[in-house]
């Protein structure tokens, strides 16, 4: 069926690959610094080599090529990115966020293995050749339990809602070096397998299916955002912010997918394209803004924005190049973040139009409408994050005297920064390129014509760089010779600015918080006793009724099933007897 | 007189099923393992087989003599010979056994072979006083009982070859030895032979 | 080379006359609620005065106050050269709606973070409220979009504007989507009712309140792309949704033509904004947001409708 | 030949504690005999390369490609047991816990106790394999009570009562079976290899029943639930040494010989949905024991009960009856066999430094027992099924079996409960190894690497099975798996 995979290691395999390798190669640069930090408790060999395996483990997920192997990496990958994660194991949160995540990637492989005994069983082979072979004559019965099982397989590790929990837990804890990798690359691995999957294997999948992946990916986006926006902990910030990227990326699926049940195979490769690039976008500025929030933890030791402020001073280039991460993920051009979620929102569009389902087109226009307050909210919350942290006056001691960065996290951090830039500026070559391929995935003949002005962003940056010069110079000229003075801020009357004057990360995001607070769960208590206090909290809304309440269920039955192992020896030997006689009524009622 | 002998063995155990005093028990077994080493020499004699012989002698030796001797040696030992508290109480216990002989004769009542339905009548009858009793003492007796049962299904069903006969007699001996030492060695770490002590493997 | 000739004159006459037709709006405004008002000329007098000062920058201050103002400024000026303003035609390659979106984003971000950036407590409040306003307004452009791209088939601004302007009579829906981008206009340029641009009281303000700290030519960057962010919205709106008459040939005549009605859309448009800031007040900062949902409401509602008609 | 030397061997091995005062040279001897045992085993497998069996004393011996699976997995855990006990009995003698006249005891019960598996694996006669688990209950009874207290009597006394019972009613069940085949030829009618080509018998209806009662009897040997009350409470309270062998291989052992009668039974038309007993039993197991691996205070207590998932795995796999998932059952119960060894002996190593059992009393493995540590995460990853361990590869057969046939109710009975019991194992081996207590301080104890060496062999073994897991070891188990499917 498909042509473009005549040897394994097609062109799926081997973008994500380079994403791997793009990534690797500044955070193995930041390793080096960062791991400084570590030293003193714990042993930097033990997590050298895990990142090596997790990398490894990571590339052969995606270019094996039968299931067996697909699995061991990607269960070898789970295993050491848990290790990594209780890395710091003398916390005790660490300890806790990291079982939680084994647990939960334990989920998603259990689900994967469920789902490659089903093609092995449709198929005959583990073999991803022979299941493309066979590919076209799956049933819909077959299809809707094969697109199921990766829904929730790889959906546990790529953290969409409700199987995101993990993610806010897990990011904290690791290192963020470890978390740069774990979200930026990680996360991509699980969508490739799913891609794989959906795309590949399965083909023309039913129309359901798409709806399904699109309403899924858009409730995650726009759930994981608002949570995002009401935390204080950066790295937590951040965690939602993958999973809303996530999100965004398997919305962008979801169209696809529907296009394709339409016969859109145009649009269907728009979308595509678009999941792809924002793959690669996503990869380059999280992981960025992760190694920047670990910069910001080394220099100061907190994670909490509340207690930093004023770093720009300090840690000058952290800050821009956090400033050009959070340009990036708020997709603002010419960084790389807005060139997938223009097409993102074009896909969206372009399916309004072209799908002839009004119910449909009244599900793609709302979806693309939460995605837009999406990216509104991704800009709010990225926003919060750089300016609270990096701008204004420290809040704190800790963000006053900072510990001086190790050149290779700057050097890390800054090939990061660069690679977002350029992918921007360049993000039309990179588009016709992945283009060229979802349009021979998508069987369609020819280039791609439905990407018009694609090379308008270039000519968008040279003006605007060449304006920006020229009003540089003329600022420059402009102001020699005039009184330029440095003074203290403007206090509202009082001689000096008290630092907690300033706006707080939590006050900052009041106005989402009155009008979104319930869906993050936000409570806020005043204590009016003695000094003013307020005490803020948020929590996940679906970890606290889902997951407990699916804790207490088996709460409940392992304190009813514990029972049988104790009481008396007399009815322990009559358990024996009980069991004697039921096995005897059914072996003679039903053999 | 084999009748007799399998009638003479039913009375006893279903006698057994409701006594609270350990000798009476031990006496019933030892009458009901004579009985059996009895039928073992009979169909012997009527066969003219060694392997009855042999089974018979096994029998008498061990479950006449030596595992009687045990027992009384330890609850000579332990000063016990009475169940205090039953969990079926006698007169229930009666009930059970009658309707499980009941139940399981009317279950079998196409087969002629009354040697499987004493067997099971044993069965029963030992199962009950595993779980309805609490000394260790009894449940042992209990589960001789349940031997013997096995021994009548054995004599009743297929011969084997004498070495595995001997070896699953020689067993059953084994394994009385072992619980009456165990039963020893209960009774000094517990004080009590009672199965209600057992209580510290919970968590 | 002509071609491309015009399409500079006629943006770069958007960056030179902005402070102009601010200027205007400000003489209308003054007018209607009765008192004389400054010259129509008086914001360039107040851009010189301030390009002549020196700068004064906050002890906190960092890269972002330092090229912020300047960026903004570009960004701004390079929107109006995507953008058609009284001449169009369908050779164009550049004008993206998306990108022109976009780009405001530039403007936003800037803006946002110099509030933060001083360290005085009413800059944060002024970013944390645009940031919010603007997280909201997101739809509204996504419907913008989608709406014109429905009508025309496509999303560079010049030939939506060609197509559009061979039309006479629109259907509801065009009314409907036009207003709610009229809606997007004011809450993107901080115009009554979301925020007030004239008033002075800290608490109220949004934008004037990200910008307290900056002096100077700074200030003077920033003032003249907001005049030049709110043309280019209005021309968005007058390209986009009321093209007619716009020169779509290259005939002096025609252009000629087409200049004169952009001049009356654009003084219509501006009397539009001068009306509802004299009538209405500045709502609360949560009853903004309420009109967002509705006008959200409004652009289903246009959306179907065109499906269903 | 290799029978008699066998005998000759395990008869010094038994004749030594009886005779020679010194424990160290006794140890030393075990050593040595499990070594040669397995020399001896490993040339029995070479001669079964290509399937196929061997007979000795007119087919009282039996040994075929399934019987070289368990041999194989007792003569190796025997050595690594041995090579254990050997200091295991030395520290304990010289901290006075146990006498000489005890250690010596306990090699003679432990050696009594392989004899009676390897018995069973090799012997052909169906009664006599009933003897063997008999025996191995005896020695063991003394050796779960081997240290007299309260605890250890309670177990036994639990042990001996219910395992006994369970075993008669297996002894019942194999009479019932043999009296089915009494039309047969009277000789030859204990012989399994026989009844195997004979299988038609005249009473399927006894048959049945038979079966049930073997199943039922045996099962409780096994340790299938809810028969395995005993096992917890016997597993934790032996010395580990025991628990290992008991855990990894008599529990294997007592499934093997229901397979046995399983084989023979399932060419009788008929009688082909007896294998949802093995699934129906298998799954049973699988959910008691997760649930109850929630919530364990005793480490030993929580590795007896994943002994009972592991067993539950195994027969669910046998159950579900396609190749593939038998394969994966064999391949489990070897994987198993050495993963349980490896956790119980560097429990039994916790234990002897820790001495207590409780997982709250023990915190920060990693840097009081860095090397033991290790070896439990190891374990650990080993016994749940992560790659590249080959205990990864025999769930997902099995997984893959139950999808193949159909079953998707118990696939996802299965995996949920494989979620389970990650989920427990992970709680409770991160917390011993990782946890800090605030303000303690953790010293490196020395006692540390005293008895790694086993525990490092377990552990090369298991890298050993995945690596030839795809050559030797695949096509022997491929033939016991030809046995078992035909």
């Amino acid at each position: 069926m498909l042509p473009l995979i005549n040897n394994q290691k097609d062109w799926l395999s081997i973008y994500f690959v380079l994403i791997i390798i793009l990534i690797f190669i500044p955070v193995a640069i930041y390793t080096k610094g960062y791991i400084m930090e570590y030293k003193k408790h714990y042993s930097t060999k033990y997590m050298l080599s895990l990142i090596i395996i997790f990398v490894v483990s990571m590339i052969g997920v995606v270019t094996s090529d039968n299931s067996i192997d697909f699995l061991v990496y990607w269960e070898i990958m789970s295993i050491t990115s848990f290790f990594l994660v209780i890395y710091e194991y003398m916390n005790k949160e660490s300890l806790k966020a990291g079982i939680f995540y084994f647990v939960m990637t334990h989920i998603s492989g259990l689900f994967l293995m469920i789902m490659f005994a089903f093609l092995y069983k449709y198929t005959g082979s583990f073999e991803f050749k022979e299941i493309l072979k066979f590919s076209v004559n799956f049933s819909l019965k077959q299809q809707y339990i094969i697109f199921v099982l990766a829904l929730f397989g790889f959906g546990a590790k790529m953290g969409i809602v409700p199987l995101h929990a993990w993610l806010p837990k897990a990011h904290p804890a690791a290192p963020s070096n470890v978390s740069a990798l774990m979200s930026g690359v990680m996360l991509k691995v699980a969508l490739y397998g799913f891609i794989r999957v959906t795309f590949v294997f399965l083909g023309n999948t039913p129309l359901i299916c798409g709806v399904i992946v699109l309403i899924i990916g858009t409730i995650t986006a726009i759930f994981s955002i608002l949570n995002a926006l009401l935390q204080n902990n950066i790295k937590k910030l951040l965690a939602y912010s993958s999973a809303e990227n996530i999100g965004l990326i398997f919305a962008a699926l979801g169209i696809s997918m529907i296009a394709i049940n339409y016969n859109l195979k145009m649009l269907a490769s728009l979308a595509l394209t678009a999941a792809l690039l924002h793959c690669l976008n996503h990869a380059i500025f999280k992981s960025l803004l992760f190694l920047n929030a670990g910069s910001v933890l080394y220099a100061t030791g907190t994670k909490n924005m509340d207690e930093l402020g004023g770093l720009h001073q300090s840690m000058k280039f952290t800050a821009i190049c956090t400033f050009i991460g959070t340009c990036a993920i708020s997709a603002v051009p010419p960084f790389n973040g807005f060139a997938s979620e223009i097409l993102i929102l074009r896909s969206f569009i372009e399916a309004i139009t072209k799908v002839n389902n009004i119910w449909v087109i009244i599900l793609i226009f709302s979806c693309g409408i939460i995605v837009a307050l999406t990216s509104g909210a991704a800009f709010y919350a990225t926003v919060k994050s750089f300016g609270i942290t990096f701008l204004g006056k420290p809040r704190t001691e800790k963000a006053e005297h900072v510990k001086v960065i190790p050149i290779s996290m700057n050097i890390g951090q800054g090939m990061l920064a660069i690679l977002a830039t350029v992918t921007g500026i360049f993000s039309p070559f990179i588009i016709r390129k992945i283009s060229y391929y979802t349009n021979n995935l998508l069987e369609i003949s020819g280039k791609s014509p439905s990407f018009k002005n694609e090379t308008e962003i270039i000519v968008f940056t040279i003006i605007l760089i060449s304006i920006t010069f020229m009003l540089y110079m003329y600022n420059k000229i402009n102001l020699t010779n005039k009184k330029q003075e440095i003074k203290e801020s403007w206090a509202c009357g009082y001689t000096h600015d008290k630092p907690y004057i300033q706006y707080t990360g939590s006050g900052f995001v009041q106005p989402a918080a009155k009008t979104f607070g319930p869906i993050a769960n936000y409570n806020k208590k005043v204590n009016l006793k003695e000094t003013i206090h307020i005490s803020q909290k948020t929590s996940d809304i679906v970890e606290d009724y889902l997951y407990n309440m699916i804790l207490k269920v088996v709460d409940f039955l392992t304190t009813r099933i514990i029972e049988i192992n104790y009481g008396k020896i007399q009815s322990h030997i009559s358990y024996i007897f009980i069991s004697l006689i039921i096995a005897l009524v059914l072996v003679l009622k039903f053999v | 007189m084999i009748e007799a002998l399998l009638t003479f063995i039913l009375i006893s155990s279903i006698y057994m099923s409701g006594v609270r005093r350990i000798k009476l028990l031990t006496g019933g077994f030892v009458f009901q393992s004579a009985a059996i080493g009895l039928i073992a020499l009979k169909l012997g004699y009527d066969t003219g087989e060694v392997h009855y012989y042999i089974l018979a002698l096994l029998t008498i030796i061990t479950k006449v003599i030596i595992i009687p001797l045990i027992i009384n040696r330890s609850v000579k030992k332990l000063k016990i010979n009475r169940e205090m508290e039953l969990m079926v109480n006698a007169f229930n216990s009666y009930i059970i056994t009658g309707i499980g002989i009941m139940i399981s004769f009317g279950l079998l009542n196409k087969s002629q072979n009354s040697f499987i339905k004493t067997g099971i009548a044993l069965f029963i009858i030992g199962i009950l006083l595993m779980v309805a009793r609490k000394k260790a003492i009894t449940q042992m007796l209990g589960f001789l009982i349940f031997e013997n049962g096995i021994v009548l299904f054995e004599i009743s069903l297929t011969k084997m070859s004498l070495v595995i006969e001997a070896g699953i007699v020689f067993e059953g001996l084994m394994l009385a030895l072992i619980m009456g030492i165990m039963i020893f060695h209960i009774n000094k770490t517990f004080d009590s032979i009672n199965t209600d002590s057992f209580e510290n493997l919970k968590e | 080379m002509r071609y491309n000739l015009i399409y500079f004159i006629q943006s770069l006459l958007i960056v030179v006359l902005s402070p102009l037709f601010i200027g205007i709006l400000k003489k209308m405004k003054a007018t209607l609620r009765g008192y004389r008002g400054s010259s129509i000329i008086q914001p360039y007098y107040e851009l010189s005065k301030l390009l002549k000062k020196g700068r004064i920058i906050s002890n906190r201050s960092s890269f972002i106050t330092s090229i912020g103002p300047l960026v903004i400024l570009s960004a701004t000026i390079t929107t109006a050269f995507f953008i058609p303003v009284f001449y169009t035609s369908m050779g164009k390659s550049i004008g993206n709606l998306f990108i022109l979106m976009f780009a405001f984003a530039i403007v936003k971000i800037f803006t946002v973070l110099i509030g933060l950036d001083s360290a005085s407590t009413f800059g944060g409040m002024g970013s944390s409220r645009e940031a919010f306003i603007s997280m909201m307004v997101e739809p509204l452009i996504l419907f913008l979009i989608t709406f014109l791209y429905i009508e025309t088939k496509d999303f560079n601004i010049f030939h939506i504007s060609f197509i559009n302007s061979n039309i006479v009579h629109f259907d509801t829906e065009h009314y409907i989507a036009m207003v709610t981008f009229a809606i997007c206009i004011l809450a993107e340029n901080a115009r009554i009712p979301f925020d007030n641009p004239e008033t002075h009281l800290e608490l109220t303000m949004m934008h004037e309140a990200m910008i307290l700290d900056l002096s100077g030519s700074d200030l003077a960057y920033v003032e003249l792309s907001s005049y030049i962010k709110l043309l280019v919205y209005i021309i968005i709106l007058i390209n986009c949704y009321i093209p007619i008459g716009i020169a779509t040939t290259l005939t002096a005549s025609a252009l000629f033509i087409g200049f004169l009605i952009f001049i009356f859309k654009l003084l219509f448009c501006l009397l539009g904004i001068a009306i509802i800031e004299t009538t209405f007040a500045k709502s609360r900062l949560f009853r903004g947001a309420e009109i967002f949902p509705a006008t959200i409401a409004l652009g289903i509602v246009a959306i179907t409708l065109i499906y269903i008609l | 030949m290799y029978i008699i030397v066998l005998g000759m061997l395990f008869l010094i091995m038994l004749i030594t504690p009886l005779i020679i005062k010194n424990i160290k040279i006794t140890g030393l001897v075990t050593i040595l005999g499990s070594i040669l045992v397995w020399g001896i085993i490993l040339k029995i497998i070479m001669l079964l390369y290509g399937g196929g069996s061997l007979s000795y004393f007119n087919e009282f011996f039996y040994i075929d490609s399934l019987s070289i699976v368990q041999l194989l997995i007792i003569s190796s855990i025997n050595i690594i047991v041995s090579i254990y006990s050997y200091k295991y009995i030395g520290n304990e003698i010289n901290e006075k816990i146990i006498s000489n006249g005890r250690g010596k005891f306990y090699y003679f019960l432990f050696n009594f106790f392989v004899f009676f598996m390897m018995f069973i694996a090799l012997t052909n006669n169906i009664v006599a394999m009933w003897i063997g688990l008999e025996g191995t209950t005896l020695t063991t009874a003394f050796l779960i009570g081997f240290n007299i207290n309260k605890n250890s009597l309670e177990s036994a006394w639990k042990y001996i009562i219910i395992c006994s019972i369970g075993i008669g009613i297996g002894l019942i069940g194999i009479l019932i079976f043999v009296n089915a085949y009494s039309n047969q030829d009277a000789s030859q009618i204990l012989n399994w290899s026989y009844l195997v080509k004979n299988s038609n018998s005249q009473d399927t209806y006894a048959i049945k029943i038979a079966f049930t009662l073997i199943f039922v009897g045996i099962g409780t040997k096994a340790g299938l639930a809810p028969m395995h009350t005993w096992l917890p409470d016997a597993h934790s309270e032996s010395p580990s040494p025991v628990s290992a062998m008991m855990s990894g291989v008599l529990l294997n052992l007592a499934l093997y010989v229901i397979l046995r009668f399983y084989i023979i039974i399932k060419h009788i038309p008929g009688l082909q949905n007896t294998k949802w007993l093995f699934i129906i039993f298998g799954c049973v197991s699988l959910v008691i024991s997760s649930f109850s691996i929630l919530r364990q205070t005793n480490y030993k207590r929580l590795l007896a009960f994943s002994s009972v998932e592991n067993i539950g795995i195994i027969a669910l796999g046998l159950g579900v009856g396609s190749e593939i998932a038998v394969f994966g059952a064999l391949l489990h119960s070897l994987v198993h066999a050495f993963g349980k060894s490896l956790l119980f002996l560097t429990a039994g190593n916790i234990l002897s430094v820790y001495k207590t059992k409780r997982i709250d009393k023990i915190n920060a493995l990693i840097k009081t027992m860095p090397i033991n540590a290790v070896f439990l995460i190891l374990g650990m990853l080993v016994i749940t099924g992560a790659p590249p361990f080959p205990a990864f590869f025999s769930e997902y057969y099995i997984i893959v079996g139950t999808v193949q046939t159909g079953n998707y109710i118990i696939t996802a009975l299965y995996s949920f409960c494989l979620l389970l019991v990650f989920a427990g194992f992970l709680k409770v081996f991160i917390k011993i190894v990782f946890n800090n207590e605030v303000g303690a301080k953790y010293v490196k104890i020395e006692e540390d690497k005293e008895n790694t060496l086993p525990l490092a062999l377990c552990f090369v073994s298991i890298i050993v099975i995945s690596l030839f897991m795809n050559g030797y070891l695949s096509s022997m188990i491929n033939n016991a798996v030809s046995i078992i499917c035909d």
